[in-house]
């Protein structure tokens, strides 16, 4: 339990002091929202329809991009090492970097898109249901992401592989999250549901096949 | 407590490091492993720590819980120093701390003559103070068997005394050190194990 | 020795300056002020609203303008290495993105009436947007870089390499078609904005231009002061 | 000269051999094209007229999130070091690596991107233009990326701030390449003459400006 | 050629690490630098390299072309080994080749003894075979001043002497050493610069 504590203050801390998740997560969010109106032309109307999909598809972007740094790091410097020697089960590990990976990158996005959305004049509407169905997605997002990272760990061709790894598993918290994003609680109320059902299996399974992953490449 | 190897061969990247290798320590012992460079010290010792399997033999340790695996007991400072340079001194130890059990941070601290570079991020630390930050985490959590890998490399004079007080203390309190070297580390070490690999 | 030379003479100047710069742009203040709320016509299809221009367009051209100074004491830093530079661009940063944002603020207030939208991906609104981001960037980089001498290198090719934002914000209207007013006062072939509207406009110009060089001066000041502390410091201080 | 040459040949080597850089960015590619679809919604005609600025957009962020990797490697590792001892000027070693990465991640991309638009059912006819105009601006892109690269070789909040320096760089570059991008040739041409006017600018400046930054890093 | 530091003051991070500092080396010398770990030995090499500038004082080069920076007649031999890990070892020394100048690879395997390991992805390596992997960039290019910190750090013994060779060698044919230690490397100093700085 302490171990657990000790790993997400850790991890936190880390990423409060080089910035590298949300930081470049952030700036790739703020580079699509200025290219993306010169991209697409000054459109008002166009803009607005495509709104909640640019975001959804920057938010899954961002995670993704940000997926390798869960291990890779601890494994280089180490430090993963000697987390496999303590008595905390790996699985607890990946757990905790997912969790700190949550909220140093997907969360803090989640909340901040719908917002940013803001300014590809989204309608004002659809902000709630948007913020909300992010929030829950983004859990998957992270868990999700670490099984990729992990998969990938010290793989010379990580990139790709983690991308082509993880899309599959994305796609579905990317359509139903877009149709929980739409004001219609009719189709809403179940997507939420959906999404909330992927959060909770991803939050059993990730663990399990990351750890998995992590052994393999430790032995 | 005795840890015992029976002949353990170990294979890195396809090819063969070392081939039926015994050993056998006990409480107090500390084994001394040499050998020409690529001989497989560092790969024996991450053998012990359990990163790694044997690719034949095996590894025992006699005199332990049974549900408790061998590297749960090991202590294992590597080559590198797995410290985080955007952390300070005290933060790479805290997370050791929480992270391998209990102990007292101020001793840990105090042990490699750290105190004064306590709130200095990692990042600012020159090699040798690097390379103590990574040896405090022997007298910061309390282990029975202490895996060093090259330890008093890029460590001043001072700084080797007491490293050599550390394992002394720990010999002396029934602990086991198997330890890597290619220089006298200033301790007689009770067996050595010559490794004559490859190069 | 020349080198403290020319700051402390620098000093000097600016202390004996100040007074009358502040003087003056209080009186600027109050004639464009008085000019632009006082006898400016109503816009005959802006209404009231037009007033804000007094402020929105003042705001506009000093933020770029103090985005040039930048630049241009960057390169003088580069080429003349002359110890004034980097501090007059390092202190100047913080005052442009003050006016560059009040520049956003105002023209979004202004753009909810006129196009009905705080916000629209204009090319001029993206170049400007570009631009605050920019002067963040370049205040981010002096916080991250402690070493000073560094810090100040990258943060003039930051500046420098900024710069074609500038004629990229002057021109955007003239790229592609854009909501944007295009240039009616600053173009070849002489103003085309009424007269009753355009000197008040010019005086509250000006009135921002002498507002920056007074607030410039200042943390120009304190700037040298923190930098003398820091050097003493570092001389006196016991071995780390 | 040799030096410049194996400089060259080295970057390639680690590119072929880690394969970072146009891996990640194909990977990413290749996810972009997959969720656009599903983001946008299944409505052809709209997909078909937003394929290029999409591509475009793509092809920017895809060359911005393999910029940090310029320099960030052989600083850590004191490749960098190494190379500012030698008799080759820093102004080549970076005009070297910018075009390693050229070569290695832009220009691929830039001659993909065109066909991989197929998928959004781009008109064929835009494909040549489309090509031609990417080709072009991704000269500019690699080198821009370098100066981002360089400026924040070893910044802990690198990341965000990467986006912020490159991307004023970036939107003239976006602009100008989508005008050229449009099969009218009244447009494209100036257009297309700006782009490589903007490149051979690059090309002078980027080494310039990258090279000072790498020095005050060094020193 | 005649190698000077006059006065020399190192700031790093904001803090004074030496002051004061004087020497002068010349051709067929070799200056050993000692010191407590902070003391600033590797940051004296990084100055002298022209990885870093001095804060007071200058690096004065005599008896040498005059357009020719001092960087350029150095080799540095660093804490950390220069390798790509993806490359072999013989890429790895293939390009400093080219960067640095013109030499013989063989001469360079040879001269630490890793022809037999010349096509080796430089990440299999072994600590110490990583270590002789940056050595062998001594013999590879012919360089006038060499630049070693804690070069013998991880050599088994073999290779100590092999180093030890090309020193030797180096000083015979004029050439200028200066290397940190905290370990004696088998070749007696003509002088030892003592640098007396924090923990
Ligand atoms: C956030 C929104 C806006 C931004 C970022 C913005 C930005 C700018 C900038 C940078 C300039 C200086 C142009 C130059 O000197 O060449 C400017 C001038 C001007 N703006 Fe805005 N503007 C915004 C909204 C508006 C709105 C809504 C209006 C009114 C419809 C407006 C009317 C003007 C006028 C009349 C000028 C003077 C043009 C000239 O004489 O050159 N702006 N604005
Ligand atoms: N990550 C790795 N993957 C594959 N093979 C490796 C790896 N690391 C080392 N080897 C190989 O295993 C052999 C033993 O390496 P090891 O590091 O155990 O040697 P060592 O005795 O520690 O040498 P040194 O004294 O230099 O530390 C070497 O021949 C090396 O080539
Ligand atoms: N990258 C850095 N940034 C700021 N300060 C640093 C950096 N590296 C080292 N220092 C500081 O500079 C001082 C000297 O470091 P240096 O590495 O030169 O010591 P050293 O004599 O080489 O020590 P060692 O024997 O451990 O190698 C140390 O106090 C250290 O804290
Ligand atoms: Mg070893
Ligand atoms: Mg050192």
């Amino acid at each position: 339990m302490k171990a657990l504590a000790g790993l997400l203050r850790r991890d936190l801390l880390l990423a409060a002091r080089q910035g590298g998740g949300v930081g470049t997560a952030l700036g790739f969010f703020l580079t699509v929202l200025v290219l993306l109106p010169i991209g697409i032309g000054p459109d008002q109307a166009t803009l607005q329809r495509l709104a909640p999909g640019m975001l959804w598809i920057t938010l899954l972007l961002s995670v993704l991009l940000s997926a390798d740094r869960i291990f890779q790091q601890d494994f280089e410097d180490g430090s993963l090492d000697v987390m496999s020697m303590s008595a905390l089960p790996l699985e607890f590990v990946v757990l905790a970097k997912a969790m700190a990976h949550w909220l140093t990158t997907s969360l803090p996005l989640a909340v901040a898109a719908p917002f940013l959305g803001i300014l590809l004049n989204l309608e004002t509407a659809t902000i709630w249901p948007l913020l909300l169905s992010m929030i829950l997605g983004s859990i998957g997002l992270s868990l999700i992401a670490s099984i990729g990272a992990s998969l990938t760990v010290n793989l010379r061709r990580g990139g790709l592989l983690i991308s082509i790894l993880i899309l599959p598993l994305y796609v579905p918290i990317l359509v139903f999250g877009l149709s929980a994003s739409t004001g219609d609680a009719n189709i809403a109320g179940p997507s939420l549901l959906i999404l909330s059902a992927m959060a909770l299996a991803s939050l059993v399974l990730a663990p399990l096949a990351a750890a998995a992953a992590l052994r393999a490449y430790l032995k | 407590m005795l840890v015992r190897g029976e002949n353990l061969s170990c294979e890195r990247g396809g090819r063969l490091v070392f081939a039926d290798l015994n050993f056998a320590l006990g409480d107090g012992g500390f084994l001394q492993l040499t050998g020409r460079n690529g001989a497989g010290k560092s790969s024996l010792l991450r053998l012990i720590a359990g990163l790694g399997e044997p690719a034949q033999g095996r590894l025992l340790l006699e005199g332990a819980a049974p549900d408790v695996p061998l590297c749960q007991y090991c202590h294992y400072v590597a080559h590198g120093d797995a410290a985080k340079t955007v952390l300070t001194v005290r933060e790479n130890l805290l997370f050791w701390r929480d992270l391998l059990g209990d102990g007292s941070l101020d001793a840990g601290l105090a042990s490699m003559n750290l105190t004064a570079l306590a709130d200095y991020p990692a990042a600012l630390l020159s090699a040798g103070q690097k390379r103590r930050l990574a040896l405090a985490r022997l007298a910061l959590v309390q282990r029975r068997i202490w895996l060093l890998d090259e330890p008093s490399v890029g460590l001043d004079d001072a700084s080797q005394l007491l490293l050599v007080a550390l394992m002394q203390n720990h010999l002396a309190t029934n602990g086991l050190i198997i330890a890597a070297t290619h220089v006298a580390l200033g301790i007689k070490p009770h067996q050595v194990l010559h490794l004559g690999g490859t190069q | 020795m020349q080198q403290f030379a020319n700051p402390t003479r620098f000093l000097k100047l600016a202390n004996a300056a100040l007074p009358y710069i502040w003087i003056i742009t209080l009186a600027l203040f109050a004639v464009g002020l008085y000019g632009a709320l006082g006898t400016a016509p109503a816009d005959y299809q802006q209404g009231e609203t037009v007033r804000i221009m007094f402020v929105h367009v003042p705001a506009a051209w000093a933020a770029m303008m103090v985005y040039s100074i930048m630049a241009l004491a960057s390169a003088m830093a580069i080429i003349f290495r002359h110890p004034l530079a980097d501090v007059a661009a390092k202190t100047a940063a913080p005052i442009g993105a003050v006016f560059c944002f009040l520049a956003l603020a105002t023209g979004s207030l202004w753009g909810k009436p006129m196009w009905g939208a705080w916000w629209v991906w204009d090319a001029r609104l993206t170049s400007m947007f570009v631009l605050m981001l920019l002067y963040v960037g370049y205040i981010a980089i002096w916080q991250a870089i402690e070493e000073p001498s560094r810090a100040a290198m990258v943060a003039r090719i930051v500046a420098l390499v900024g710069f074609i934002n500038i004629p990229i914000i002057k021109f955007s209207v003239e790229w592609w078609n854009s909501l944007h007013q295009p240039a009616s006062v600053f173009r070849i072939g002489g103003p085309t904005i009424d007269r009753s509207m355009l000197w008040p406009l010019l005086v509250m110009g000006l009135a921002y231009t002498f507002l920056f060089l007074a607030l410039h001066l200042v943390s120009m000041r304190s700037e040298l002061g923190a930098r003398k502390m820091r050097n003493l410091l570092i001389a006196r201080g016991g071995r780390s």
